[in-house]
């Protein structure tokens, strides 16, 4: 592991025992986990958006390919945008090889990324589970179980009984509006802390000299005669950079508008919400495109639910207020235990939604400019995956295996990832 | 265990030589228990006050360290007396004791302890609390790596305060929308004010209120009058001046918790929460929505703890909230309080206990030179006052036994004289007031920083609103009113309403000084070292958290909030998050606008979720949608099946019969005899107007305008995208009018979609759209024997010659008037019967009367996939899933080469869709021809002994035909009309079938079968 | 026609009063009224006329108003479209109508079957519907006179107020009609309901 | 919960209506002539601006007309509401534009 702080200065080494002995002197001497530089005049590559993907890129570009000459620009704090308000769900079972590809890509890293980093980021492989509530939605889920399984990855079928075994407080009664008729479990997908994610990546690419700059706002980009970028216009000034990788989520159709061409993406509401915190009731996350919620429960003990998006165009991290009041009724609808418990908080979050639910991990019209966006309302299980595979799109200019199936270029020659069909609510 | 506590009621202020004893009802004594005691208290009682009352301090333990914990407060900012209430099904953790109105029988437990509250083995978390700063699980529970789902077993079960029930909800819970002009939120003076000058213009004014009586702080306060009237007296005359009137809606026990936009408000009422008894038919809560043209909020103000050591024992509470209990509940909370403050308001909180009959232990003053008629109050009744010190630590085992008070530097950063041990078993903090501004940033309104007075105050608001009153900085009575009025007259106006603002009334109430504001107050050691300086009390962040996050590079305050959870608890910060602010930027030497505050966000508190659901629950939930002939399926056994909101008949089955059984019946019967299916939802559309025609060639991909009146056409519909929307057939009723029929689950997006292109891309087209899906019931007469079952009902000529294969017919059948289409889902010969729906039913019965000679047989859905399988029809959404092209399913037939445009053509001309490698529909046959593909099966070339494997596609349609003998299966596969009579292979779970690839047609490949 | 053949959607689903206290919830089932769907241009004088001179009414122009005349309303639906209700005599109705403005772009769809209508009365009726109905109903926002199309609860649905009592009728499609019906009961529990 | 004034029948929730997205898009007069590139475009490249926007809304559970409005997508402010095919009004602070002439 290349730890150029942590390892010379073992003080700044995550463990038990760091924790033991930090004790004696009142926690006084912990160093910070990233610094506050001032932006330098120039940047080999320039990450905009400081959320876990544009973290995680910059993190495997400097291990995996070497850059050290990287800042990370973050208009706000690190992770405060769709990584810090997140549902945490993770998996990666999803409908087509592509998708499957790129998403157990991050799940293995996933498996890893809390020794790899040395940051506990709590990834809780509880299992994931997806209901289906008739005949259509069984035939469906059936197509991406098979496919998954095909895929070599791993998926199980359940009946109502087993879901019941495995969720007591979930509602299998047969006659209810949208009956459990079945589900699939994925037994390794789970949920992480989200804002470790932001803050390990942080710090382990801070650890290789990654400049790590918040409170810094793109607001344009200027271009070379040749039309190769240049660098970036920001709230600081300007900063060159030989590359420049954009990871705005909720923003990118912003910045690709500041760029001078349009993506297929739209900007929308998608809200989250949490109970008040409770002993445990519920181990593993369920997940109901049909009745369009979701459930797990933190470590903390609040549940976690989630909802469907607004279908407005917004950048107000809020939504209306009649999805959360239908995400509340569907929730007790399936689990009815939840009645009396209250709901704690909710906000919302800008999804980055493309017409076939799929991301963008692509070059652009721009040379040297490169977009990873459109992860819409899924994309935090992708973080790892997302930002090794664009780490490699920008050293290499070019993509590779993996992100290829997700360049922009689809959208002209229709070769769709389409994930709408059976993902529904895609998390 | 339970034994019934002598009513000794230590606490509880008797005799006659004090002013009032509280707004309790002393003649209803109301018994409860707590942790299985039992104990009593009044009407008018929180459990709050009746746990204090009867000297109960320790209510409950804290999240992390599971410390020892009581009362802080008096209202919804309580964090520490988290209470699981009742029991069974009826049980609700989390419950803030200070909003529990008592009755008789409550039943209240204490929480997140274990065995129970005096001896939690939890608290030897304590002993190990210098190992768990902030953030902490972040640094450990990392190896060995797979270990981490053992830590967080116990993580789990460590944490969650309270517990959920174990069953379902017994209680009722509704919502209700309302509309006013002005909405008042908060029932203090100011909001009272507000409401009321509001109302005397004639608007429509809701006033909501989270306590149980309105009045606000004036409940807490014996040293107010207005208009020489005790201020309680005041309130009850307003409000009764309110309740005359009928354009006023009075709410009590009603949060507004929820600021959303366009002054869209929710307000949380708890409707029976009080009386302990369930009301049959009455919710127990209700969410209004209301829509105000205009929102006055006046929601008053927190008092701040201070941040001094262990100042989280039982017994230290905030002085607002012990001078509240001494007024309004007549509960002195100790006998021997101290008080120590920034401010005068602290004195009144002395003044009021010490005229109640409490010995104060003394007064520390963190300002220099108190001065002012409440200070000279305070020592002409003798008591003492420490003035520029600090209150050190607190003392005691349990419960607030001493204070460590000593002199403080003048900067107020450090100590500078001996610590002195004072004796008291209460200390009350006044650390100064902050205004609620929670709903006004909900609505976005921005905060400013008020220097002088450290306080965040309303700046630009965002929504057509007001603040007024301690929300708005207007601490005093006279200003909370006098405001009130004025900005309710005018809100009033601004809503349309005419009026005059009514004169202020006269207020008396006590002077206030300057106040002096510290925010940690200065110990004998860096925080950290010794003891705890608690910040967010209910998630155990101390001060040493905050500095060590920022310390940690945590820096901004939404990083501190979520590295250490400040203000994450149930109580959102409420009291802690202006403190934790300001530390932090003391500790950043940054100005504390610069840190800002985090965001606040709904629930102001937190509310039900039963409540937010309301009655959209079981049968209510989302409505059922059933057809004409929906009754006579359910008499005859059908079983059914969710087709979007439909609900359809799936199959029959006789006695004793298997799906299988049932449906192979159907089939049998519908290809030899007569069938019957109820075909009612399917959508139908009315396309009318000189132009229909010409509308639909740009809508479907076939060609239309030459179809004759009278004649049927099968149109598939496709995307700009070239991919296939919808399909269905459509009949010429007149020269300028179509009848359109859609699939079941596609009707209202196809109607949609066709409004959309005429309104808003063809507006020149002359068309009508109406839909007439429900105008119609449907019964499709399917099989060789439909025309002799149809003949013995109708006076038509059914031959084929008269009334041939895709065409339409009006007339009767069985004397209703009807239309008969010929056509066919399954290619036998077959009538689509559509009547008027209220005859539906008479019309199904009618036949299947006719039918019996022939042995009709009703048929469902599953037997009408087979059935169509079987001919080799698609099903849109099944066979299809938004990536398929009409080439893709082999109908290029139904494309036209000739029209210069139609939505979908350019799609299909781009290159992806014209690979010939891409999935393409095909038949399959398994070797063994009773054996049935799983529908959702994938389909590999290169069978592998394990996954992975490279995958063609996967099958769409599959099902056992009795009509062909034996199994068949519709599937896209890639390039798969180059690969007909190609084995490939299905692996399932443990084995694998061989499969050939075939055309997607399994009976009557000619087609012949149509006339009968 | 045969009548006693015909049947409602609400047929075997009104039951029988309930709740907890007579509050003077009706709830009644507006059996089988003509329905008309009527397209045409408001501005066009001929097809005013000629829809004044089939139905007897004048055609509402104003959105969200109702004109009424003996047994025929005319509902505002959109600035295209109106919803003729009719009852008693309405023998040929359509035709006349059809007739009336056949001369100009206009269409007219009976929808007689397509729609099921509930009327609802009682000094509660307007806190029942507020239950689910998002528009106002304050006599200041909503009267006699007056339609609206929105949602009750999960149900589309043309509410008009009929009578001061108030009294209103919601029209909804009859494959909503029993959840529509379950649904006003459940939401006048609390006052008590009478099938009328 | 955002209201969205409907032209015709008022001010209503906005889940009342269908969400068109970009206003002011039309369907080119012959597709055949667009390069793959020009209907890409058409298909899925549409605005997504930050701030004031023109939109277009249908009343789906009303009178089901489609119409534009001009709405803030920041603060939700709605500051203009025109029917398809009238000029668009001028963004908040833009001088008047010119008249719509394409009839969306
Ligand atoms: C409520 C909700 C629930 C979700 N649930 C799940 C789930 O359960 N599972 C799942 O996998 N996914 C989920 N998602 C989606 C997931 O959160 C996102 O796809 C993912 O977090 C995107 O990560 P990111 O790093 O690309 O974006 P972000 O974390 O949003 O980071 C983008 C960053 O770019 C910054 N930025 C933008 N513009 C500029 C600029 N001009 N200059 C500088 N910086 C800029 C932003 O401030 C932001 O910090 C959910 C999303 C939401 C809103
Ligand atoms: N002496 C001081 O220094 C000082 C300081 C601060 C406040 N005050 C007092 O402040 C008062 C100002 O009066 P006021 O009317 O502004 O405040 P108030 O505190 O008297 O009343 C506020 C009311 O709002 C209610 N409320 C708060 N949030 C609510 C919500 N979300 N939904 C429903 N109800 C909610 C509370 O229950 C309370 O009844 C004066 O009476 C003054 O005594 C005094
Ligand atoms: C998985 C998850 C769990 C959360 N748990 C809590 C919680 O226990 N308490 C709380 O106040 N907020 C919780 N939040 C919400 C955050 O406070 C915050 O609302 C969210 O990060 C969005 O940021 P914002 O509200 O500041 O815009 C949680 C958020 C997420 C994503
Ligand atoms: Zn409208």
């Amino acid at each position: 592991m290349v730890g150029i702080r942590r390892g010379v200065v073992g003080k700044a080494s995550y463990s038990l025992f760091a924790l033991a002995r930090n004790a004696l002197s009142y926690h006084e001497d912990w160093r910070e986990a990233w610094r506050s530089p001032e932006p330098k005049k120039h940047y080999k590559v320039i990450i905009v958006g400081g959320g876990g993907h544009g973290l995680a890129t910059a993190y495997y570009l400097a291990r995996v390919h070497g850059i050290r000459d990287i800042a990370v620009l973050e208009k706000g704090w690190i992770g405060g945008g769709n990584t810090g308000r997140n549902t945490t769900i993770i998996r990666s079972g999803y409908l087509w090889d592509e998708s499957i590809a790129l998403y157990e890509h991050a799940l293995k890293l996933w498996e890893t990324m809390s020794q790899e980093l040395n940051f506990n980021v709590m990834f809780s492989q509880r299992g994931v589970i997806n209901l289906s509530h008739s005949v259509h939605e069984m035939r469906e889920m059936r197509r991406r179980y098979e496919a998954v399984r095909l895929n070599g990855v791993d998926i199980e079928m359940l009946s109502p009984s087993e879901i019941k075994k495995m969720v007591p407080i979930i509602n299998i009664d047969p006659n209810i509006r949208y009956p459990v008729m079945g589900g699939i479990l994925q037994r390794r997908a789970g949920t992480a802390r989200h804002d470790a994610v932001a803050w390990g990546y942080a710090r382990g690419a801070d650890d290789m000299g990654v400049d790590i700059i918040q409170n810094c706002e793109v607001t344009g980009f200027r271009r070379k005669a040749d039309g190769a970028i240049e660098g970036v216009e920001t709230n600081r000034g300007f900063i060159g950079a030989d590359k420049v990788g954009c990871v705005p989520a909720g923003h990118s159709a912003v910045l690709a508008e500041m760029a001078g061409f349009k993506l297929p993406i739209q900007a929308r509401p998608l809200q989250a919400m949490v109970s008040e915190p409770v002993k445990p009731c519920i181990d593993t996350v369920v997940m109901s495109n049909a009745v369009h919620m979701y459930i797990s429960q933190s470590d903390k003990g609040e549940l976690v639910l989630g909802a469907g998006t607004d279908s407005y165009n917004s950048y107000a991290q809020r939504g209306s207020f009649n999805i959360a009041e239908h995400l509340m009724a569907a929730t007790v609808e399936l689990y009815p235990i939840t009645s009396r418990l209250r709901m704690l908080r909710s906000w919302g979050g800008i999804v980055d939604t493309c017409p076939d639910a799929s991301p963008i991990l692509s070059k652009t019209p721009v040379p040297g400019l490169y977009f990873n966006c459109g992860w819409g309302t899924g994309g935090f299980k992708a973080t790892p995956g997302s930002g090794h595979v664009f780490a490699d799109l920008i050293a290499n200019d070019r993509p590779n295996a993996i992100a290829a199936p997700f360049a922009l270029d689809r959208f002209r020659t229709g070769y769709l990832v389409d994930e709408h069909g059976a993902a529904g609510v895609a998390h | 265990m339970t034994g019934m506590n002598s009513p000794h009621q230590t606490n509880r202020i008797t005799g006659t030589h004090v002013k009032g004893g509280g707004r309790v009802d002393r003649s209803r004594p109301v018994s409860f228990t707590f942790d299985g005691t039992s104990f009593s208290g009044f009407e008018g009682d929180t459990l709050a006050s009746a746990l204090l009352a009867n000297d109960v301090h320790l209510i409950g333990r804290s999240f992390k360290y599971h410390r020892p914990r009581g009362l802080l407060g008096l209202g919804s900012e309580e964090p520490n007396a988290l209470i699981q209430l009742a029991r069974g099904n009826r049980t609700e953790p989390n419950t803030r004791a200070t909003q529990i109105e008592l009755f008789d029988g409550l039943v209240a437990q204490s929480q997140n302890r274990w065995p129970c509250l005096k001896f939690d083995v939890g608290a030897v978390n304590q002993l190990f609390h210098k190992l768990f700063p902030a953030g902490f699980y972040y640094k450990t529970f990392m190896w060995p790596a797979s270990f981490w789902m053992a830590y967080e077993h116990v993580i789990r079960h460590a944490a969650g305060l309270g517990k959920a029930p174990e069953g379902p909800d017994p209680d009722r819970y509704e919502r209700m929308h309302a509309h006013c002009d002005i909405l008042v939120a908060g029932g203090g003076p100011s909001g009272l004010a507000a409401a009321l000058a509001a109302a005397r213009t004639g608007a429509r004014v809701i006033l909501a209120d989270e306590s149980t009586e309105f009045g606000g702080s004036l409940l807490s306060e014996d040293d107010v009058e207005i208009d020489g009237l005790p201020a309680a007296d005041w309130v009850a005359q307003v409000v009764a001046e309110l309740r005359s009137m009928p354009e006023v809606t009075l709410l009590t026990r009603s949060t507004v918790n929820g600021y959303y936009d366009h002054n869209y408000l929710t307000i949380a009422e708890r409707v029976t929460d009080h009386i302990g008894a369930v009301v049959p038919n009455v919710p127990r809560q209700r969410i209004w929505k209301v829509r105000a043209k205009r929102v006055v909020l006046a929601t008053g103000t927190i008092e701040r703890p201070l941040v001094f050591r262990d100042n989280d024992r039982p017994g230290v509470m905030l002085s607002s909230a012990v001078r509240g209990y001494a007024v309004r509940y007549g509960v002195l909370a100790g006998q021997r309080p101290l008080i120590v403050t920034s401010n005068d308001d602290g004195y009144r909180t002395a003044l009021a206990m010490h005229d109640r009959g409490a010995r104060i232990a003394c007064i520390v003053d963190l300002r220099t030179e108190p001065d002012g008629a409440l200070v000279d109050a305070a020592r002409s009744r003798g008591i003492e006052i420490h003035a520029g010190h600090s209150l050190v630590g607190s003392l005691g085992r349990g419960r607030v036994q001493g204070a460590e008070i000593a002199r403080m530097t003048g900067d107020g950063t450090g100590l500078n004289g001996a610590v002195r041990r004072v004796d008291c078993d209460l200390i009350a903090m006044a650390g100064g007031f902050n205004p609620t501004v929670h709903l006004f940033s909900q609505s976005r309104g921005k905060l400013t920083w008020d220097p002088e007075r450290f306080i965040f105050v309303p700046g630009t608001n965002h929504e057509p609103q007001v603040s007024v009153g301690g929300c708005n900085g207007d601490f005093t009575v006279a200003q909370a009113i006098k405001d009130g009025l004025q900005k309710g007259v005018e809100m009033a106006r601004e809503a349309g309403f005419t009026g005059r603002k009514p004169a202020a009334p006269e207020v008396s109430e006590p002077k206030s000084t300057a106040e002096r504001t510290l925010w940690l107050l200065p110990s004998t050691r860096p925080v950290g070292h010794k003891g705890k300086h608690f910040v967010d009390f209910q998630n155990d962040v101390t001060a040493a958290d905050l500095k060590l996050a920022t310390r940690e590079g945590y820096r901004s305050i939404e990083h501190v909030k979520r590295y250490t959870t400040t203000g994450m608890a149930t109580d959102q910060g409420k009291t802690s998050n202006v403190n934790a602010l300001a530390i932090v930027s003391e500790t950043l030497g940054v100005d504390v606008t610069q840190v800002g505050t985090t965001t606040f966000r709904p629930p102001y508190t937190p509310t039900t979720i039963g409540a937010y659901g309301g009655r959209d629950i079981g049968a209510l939930f989302d409505p059922v949608r059933t057809t004409a002939m929906d009754g006579w399926h359910r008499e005859n056994g059908a079983t059914f099946e969710h087709v979007g909101q439909w609900m359809r008949a799936w199959y029959y089955p006789k006695k004793g019969e298997t799906l299988r059984q049932a449906v192979d019946r159907e089939c049998l019967a519908a290809r030899t005899g007569v069938g019957l299916l109820d075909a009612s939802t399917l959508g139908k559309i009315d396309v009318h107007g000189p132009d229909a025609a010409e509308f639909l060639n740009r809508i479907y991909s076939n060609a239309w305008l030459k179809l004759g009146i009278g004649r049927c056409r099968y149109g598939l519909m496709l995307k700009d995208d070239g991919m296939v929307m919808d399909d269905g057939v459509t009949t010429r009723i007149a020269e300028d009018r179509f009848h359109m029929t859609t699939t079941t689950g596609g009707a209202a997006g196809v109607l949609a979609w066709m409004e959309e292109h005429l309104q808003t891309e063809w507006p020149e087209l002359k068309v009508h759209l109406t839909s007439v899906t429900e105008q119609w019931a449907v019964a499709s007469i399917v099989g060789p024997k439909s025309r002799d079952v149809l003949a013995k009902l109708n006076d038509l000529d059914l031959s084929n010659d008269a009334f041939p294969f895709m065409s339409m017919r009006e007339g009767t059948v069985a004397g209703i008037p009807a239309r008969v289409y010929r056509i066919s889902f399954t290619g036998d010969l077959a009538f689509e019967v559509n009547v008027p729906r209220r005859y539906g039913r008479a019309l199904w019965e009618a036949v299947m009367a006719a039918g019996a000679e022939f042995d009709i047989t009703p048929y469902g859905t599953e037997a009408m996939h087979v059935l169509r399988a079987e001919r080799g029809f698609i099903i849109v959404g099944q066979d299809t899933d938004g990536s398929v092209t009409p080439s893709d399913l082999g109908m290029d037939w139904i494309v036209s080469k000739t029209k210069p445009d139609f939505i979908g053509k350019r799609g299909m001309a781009r290159p992806d869709l014209q690979d010939p490698h891409r999935k393409q529909l095909v038949g399959l046959l398994t070797e063994d021809p009773n054996e049935v593909l799983p529908e959702g099966a994938h389909v590999v070339a290169d069978l592998k002994p394990q996954p992975p494997m490279v995958m063609l596609g996967h099958v769409t349609s599959s099902y056992y035909s009795p009509n062909v003998g034996r199994s068949i299966a519709l599937a896209v596969i890639k390039g798969g009309h180059g690969r007909h009579g190609q084995t490939l292979s299905v692996p399932l779970v443990g084995r694998s079938l061989k499969v050939t690839v075939c055309e997607p047609v399994f009976f009557d490949k000619d087609g012949s079968r149509k006339d009968g | 026609m045969d009548e006693a053949r015909a049947l409602s959607a609400l047929d075997g689903v009104t039951g029988h009063s309930g709740g907890a206290w007579d509050a003077g919830i009706v709830l009644t089932e507006v059996r089988f009224p003509t329905l008309l769907n009527l397209r045409g241009t408001a501005a066009d004088a001929a097809f005013g006329a000629g829809v004044e001179a089939a139905l007897g009414v004048v055609l509402p122009a104003a959105p969200n108003t109702v004109s009424q005349a003996d047994e025929r309303a005319v509902l505002w639906l959109a600035p295209d479209e109106w919803l003729v209700v009719a009852t008693g005599e309405v023998e040929g109705l359509q035709g006349n109508l059809e007739d009336a403005v056949s001369g100009v772009f206009a269409t007219v769809v009976d929808l007689s079957d397509n729609y099921v209508c509930i009327r609802i009365e009682g000094a509660q009726a307007r806190r029942v519907l507020q239950k689910g109905w998002t528009l106002d109903l304050h006599p200041r926002a909503f009267g006699v006179g007056q339609c609206a199309q929105s949602m009750l609860a999960h149900a589309g649905a043309i509410l008009r107020q009929t009578s001061d009592v108030p009294g209103y009728e919601v029209i909804v499609r009859p494959s909503f009609a029993k959840y529509t019906w379950d649904w006003l009961v459940d939401a006048s529990a609390e006052y008590g309901h009478r099938v009328g | 919960m955002q209201q969205i004034p409907c032209p015709w029948c008022g001010p209503r929730d906005d889940w009342e209506f269908h969400y068109g997205a970009e206003a002011h898009v039309a369907r080119p007069e012959t597709p055949s002539d667009k390069s793959d590139e020009d209907w890409m475009g058409y298909l899925y490249l549409r605005s997504n601006t930050k701030g004031p926007f023109r939109e277009r809304w249908m009343h789906a559970a009303g009178c089901r007309r489609w119409f534009n409005v001009i709405r803030n997508t920041v603060s939700h402010e709605v500051f203009a509401v025109y029917k398809i095919g009238e000029t668009p009004p001028p963004l908040p602070g833009e001088a008047p534009a010119a008249p719509d002439t394409t009839e969306r």
